[in-house]
């Protein structure tokens, strides 16, 4: 039993803040590694193990950077699934920027594909891509003959349409449609639900992990304000009401730290057993990112809701961590489910 | 007890609900509706309206343009207003400066201001909190110096609410800086347009332009335009805090969202049933109507018994409170319930541009307004403040 | 709208609370009218509303009487449906302390009554009947030939056996068995369930009223020791988080009051309108009471533990108001049945 | 990282398991599985049981008899020991004095008292809070006065857990009125046999006999019996709270009781089906499990940091908190599986005799065991003490 980082993910997460620090765009990102750390020594890259996504996330997360990361590394994570070596090197030396487009309008969270593939073309509507309009490349799954498959699609083809505008969470999303659009089939012919399964997890892990560091930067910021903002003459922190909630915020903030430790020790177990940790993190962290940046907002008071005061962004990805890959709710059936069936 | 309106009080909702129908222009019920901030021109428009049936200062005495109605039928008025998506009426003048001009000012400002606030002549706005002075109104800063006729203003105020339509101002400013810090405050009348007032916008987090910074520099304001006496400022202020606070809990408006949740929650599909029929789901909207429909009680309580002549008091701290957390628990539950479509933030705060949301029509809200009502639990007093108001006064500790 | 008392109700409350302050038994509180402000002026009473019972049994739970009003009220209302005219009337005077007994083990909040009844005995048992080892009449419900009836039943004779301990609320509760117990058939020979569900709604009425008026003694009681209990110098009640705590406490209290009232105005409205209002209140009160025996305890600290501080039993009867007529989660699901329905 | 047990510690695990298996004798684990209270000659008999294994003192070093564990091992046999309903260990010997003792006691107080712990001649109970005294230790009244050879101890001790077992007490006593409140006290050791020394048993809210008031009325205690430096009693008791809170998250005592529960909600039946299979019981089950997961890693992280040589610091008040909300909610949903069941109370508090529950076995503890672990937010410092910790040490408020 170890919590602590290895030398080399603690250099990565030192470098990686740092580097943050001074505002670092996609490729200086990829210069430094980020991208190769998501990715298996296999599959070209030096880490792709949970605690290396967790190590990344939490840092981008702290910084708040809208990098699109989170998205290279689930639809990247794909390519190397299809031994797509050639794409998954650019991907890590920053060349290929994909991004996954899978879900689907009206699905909710169950992810029901309806897009269909014949031959070489596409057709279907993809929704909430997440950095679609930043990416080179798309992966895109729909059925065909053999059922779910992946695609390899290029984002300025014909027939590619992007609809796409801000999101909740910083970056953008957009909405997609393929319209006999020219696409490649990339992997076996087989499997791709086993292999998009995993990697939703692995990006399920990114996106808490990513709350996660943004929790710390909320809580450090909110910590600043009410040491240093007077009212009634005195530091409003030396109120013992407000005292008492941060207390109780900083002791979930640790809740969804060990979560996320626990989904990251347990992505590469058995499939129940991954979907389990992942459906509890995903729940405690949905939980506790909406606590967090609603006590921030009301601990600060006004000035909080004003967007030139830097929380605002921080606390719109905090809430956006519940409407992505299934919500608080969602994961809690999906996790009843689960403990039934074992 | 009890629990009905009396008959007299039926006929009047009817009237209400009757007038609402026939004269709430569609296309600005349907802006209220889908949560469009208003226009400048909508708003004028639909005071107007009710300023020519007689009902825009409800509160406001017979001999000074008012309806004049009791407690009672002023819930009635805003309930179904509410319900029926009207646009809210600007409470600045109506609600705030009328009411302190009638207790607090001369013959002669009653007379010039009053009329000028029912017919739309001046839009009033408020200039209470500064920078400095959020929930501690003790503390504010800006200064008034008496110079012959005037008074010469500096100073900063911040979240004036709609200030970028107003034209004019009242303010509250120090007078006196060497007596404690409530007794040195003055309450000023300040004209929008007069040199050394500027106007900057401060944008919120759900990217809407609704309140604003003012600076004052060196602003010459005639003695005049003094409400009250000079230092009498906190007082008067007391006086807005406890008696004209309306319709504090919001029921209408909980109603309003409640009824809109429930739509979107038939309408979106989890699992491949309405999201209505998901039990996790239906449990979050049944705990927050039952606790709705307790407040409404609680908020005819407090109604009647000021109807029956009892002063407000401790209660409207309560209501607040609870208030705040049930609308406040119904945007969030607007938010969870449009599921993905609040990935899509096309936002003025993030892109400056008004792309339209994807997704179905009630999904582009959900997000924002989620946002923007996290202010009603820090406005108007701190849900800590109202806190500590009830455990002070109420339960003596 | 008028939520004042009419100036009787108010005269019975407060006799009613100066008399419960010098310890009334069973025979004072009959005395002084509270059972016959149970009843309508046809049953003989002069009473029977929804206020008449909120007002009664608030001062109840005020007091913390165990006294077997509750049960009286309901058995004896039932008594008066089935038109047993006497019965009642020696209900009113205190002659007649009757309970009624209706659920049956195992069956938690869903009455399903397997007893059956045929001729002139009855065979069946019957679960957590409280008061019933007090009473000196019961009234049964139980299958015979037209369905659910009710019967009377005396609990000395032959064939009923109860076995009796202590209530959490106070008071006592027995599990009864008939074992061909003498008993008569009483009132018409269809409708039972319809009576039995009015009598319920009126008992779920009384119970939470009395729970009401127990939270306000247990805010009294908790607001006396937070201004006099001295920790670090100073009383514990000057300390912010505990007053920000105690503020949350009473406006749940409130709500639970207009909880309370909503379920009074609507006792006499149609079924399905007074289910509704039955099942809010009745989900309010219990979260309510269940809010204020926890945090009660908690911001009285040890002292709240020992059963020699009056605390004990009154977190006891707000924890039972849970466990009687159907608990919280019992009663959501029902007003969402309900809601959906209509 | 890593997540899981090392290959020593999985083989500790295993021969704790056997041992467990093997020694652990039926009819105590049944007595603690029913939450029944176990008489002096059930603890003493475990005691002893352990000790023959040499794993009564887990926590001291291998030179006084102890197993000298390091952090993880003590863990390990803890929530072993909890998911095999085995006794609890007292801790007032073994965790609290025996480490006193050996930080702070002479080699004749080593030598004397150590063995008598392992060896069962001794129960020792706790002297720290008075009825002024409960969070606010610095405020104790009980005075030892010297007098010759002796102290003569004069004032009251409360909650003094089974204190009807003890022979011995160590108590915290006031030597010094004139310095500051934390600077004049003393750690004393008291043999209850000493006249004036006389115990009261308190009944709690669940009927229970765990605690007494120990009155001490001119009693004379050697002076041999201090512990330390006359007046170093507050070093002393600050060591024990931050050095020897051993299994404070209680993450063993929450997965047998949640186990226990799930077991209840599947035997009940709601609405024709296993209460279990309810969604909004199973939401609640669910919530709970989800946290206790959490909970348990954030114990561990803690576990490994000590076992790592980290020095124990606000960590434990976070596990203080959260560990007692898990179990307490845990007890609640207990409590609300048993639905009507609870309603039977059948209690020596209320009643003075012992009435057997009606319903099924698992139904009676339900409702008492709920009420008895309120104390848990309470005691060892309560829960709002812990949040002050955090906010002072932790956060720097």
């Amino acid at each position: 039993m170890d919590f602590s980082l290895t030398e080399e993910r603690r250099m990565l997460a030192d470098s990686l803040r740092g580097t943050l620090k001074r505002g670092a765009d996609w490729s200086q990102l990829a210069e430094l590694g980020v991208l190769g750390a998501l990715f298996t020594e296999d599959e070209g890259g030096f880490g792709g193990g949970g605690f290396d996504i967790a190590v990344v996330f939490e840092e981008l997360g702290r910084a708040g950077s809208t990098a699109p990361i989170l998205d290279a590394g689930l639809a990247g994570g794909l390519l190397a699934d299809c031994c797509e070596t050639a794409l998954v090197e650019r991907v890590i030396d920053g060349t290929t920027r994909p991004a996954f487009a899978h879900d689907e309008p009206g699905n909710r969270y169950d992810a029901t594909v309806r897009s269909r593939a014949s031959g070489d073309t596409i057709n279907g509507a993809k929704s909430m891509v997440v950095s679609a309009e930043v990416a080179n490349l798309l992966v895109v799954s729909a059925q065909d003959q053999d059922g779910l498959s992946l695609f390899a699609v290029e984002p300025g083809a014909k027939g590619v349409s992007l609809r796409t505008v801000p999101a909740l969470s910083g970056g953008q999303v957009s909405e997609i449609t393929f319209d006999n659009a020219p696409a490649r089939r990339i992997g076996p012919s087989t499997g791709a639900a086993r292999l998009i399964e995993y990697r939703l997890a692995a990006a399920t892990l990114a996106l808490c992990a990513d709350a996660l560091g943004t929790m710390e930067t909320v809580k450090e910021m909110t910590l600043d304000y009410l040491r240093t903002r007077k009212q009634f003459g005195r530091p409003i922190g030396s109120f013992q009401a407000l005292q008492h909630r941060m207390a109780d915020l900083v002791i979930e903030i640790e809740q969804a730290r060990s979560a996320v430790i626990n989904l990251a020790g347990h992505l590469g177990a058995q499939p129940e057993q991954r979907a389990l940790h992942v459906s509890a993190t995903k729940n405690i962290v949905g939980r506790t990112a909406h606590l967090v940046a609603e006590e921030s907002i009301q601990l600060h008071g006004g000035i909080a809701m004003t967007e030139s005061y830097a929380l605002g962004p921080l606390a719109r990805r905090l809430i956006a961590v519940d409407h992505r890959f299934g919500d608080e709710d969602w994961h809690m059936e999906r996790f009843i489910a689960l403990r039934t069936a074992s | 007890m009890d629990l009905s309106y009396s008959a007299e009080d039926i006929a009047f909702r009817d009237e209400v609900r009757r007038f609402l129908r026939d004269k709430l222009p569609p296309e600005l019920a349907q802006k209220v509706r889908s949560h469009t901030l208003l226009s400048k021109d909508n708003f004028e428009r639909w005071h107007a309206i009710l300023n020519e049936r007689g009902w825009l200062a409800g509160n406001w005495p017979k001999a000074f343009g008012g309806a004049e109605w009791n407690a009672v039928q002023r819930h009635i008025f805003e309930e179904e207003c509410a319900l029926a998506d009207a646009p809210r009426i600007i409470p600045f003048g109506l609600h705030m400066l009328g009411p302190v001009l009638m207790k607090f000012g001369t013959k002669a400002q009653q007379d010039h201001y009053l009329p000028r606030i029912l017919d739309g002549t001046d839009w009033w706005c408020q200039g209470y909190s500064e920078p400095e002075a959020g929930s501690d109104l003790a503390s504010l800063r800006t200064t008034a110096v008496r110079d012959g006729d005037h008074y010469v203003v500096n100073g900063q105020k911040t979240w004036t609410t709609l200030g970028q339509y107003a034209n004019k101002i009242f303010c509250l400013v120090r007078t006196d800086s060497n007596v404690k810090p409530q007794a040195g405050i003055s309450f000023l009348l300040i004209d929008m347009d007069t040199p050394g007032v500027e106007i900057r916008p401060i944008v919120l987090i759900d990217g809407t332009h609704e309140v604003n910074e003012v600076f004052l520099t060196d602003v010459r304001v005639p003695v005049e335009n003094l409400v009250g006496e000079e230092n009498q400022g906190w007082t008067i202020a007391k006086y807005l805090l406890t008696h004209e606070r309306t319709n504090i809990a919001g029921v209408g408006f909980a109603t309003a969202g409640l009824a809109a949740l429930k739509r979107i929650a038939r309408a979106e599909r989890a699992g491949g049933r309405p999201l209505a029929e998901n039990p996790h789901f239906a449990a979050r909207i049944a705990r927050v109507e039952m606790d709705l429909m307790a407040m409404a009680t609680t908020n005819l309580r407090v109604i009647a018994a000021a109807a029956a002549g009892a002063a407000p008091g401790v209660e409207s701290s309560m209501l607040k409170i609870k208030g705040t957390q049930i609308r406040q628990a119904i945007n969030d539950l607007t938010r969870r319930a449009v599921g993905p479509w609040a990935m899509a933030f096309p936002s003025e705060a993030v892109e400056g541009t008004n792309l339209s949301h994807p997704g179905p029509d009630y999904a582009g809200p959900a997000a924002p307004v989620y946002l923007n009502y996290r202010k009603i639990s820090i406005y108007g007093g701190s849900n800590e403040i109202q806190r500590g108001i009830i455990a002070k006064t109420m339960l003596g500790l």
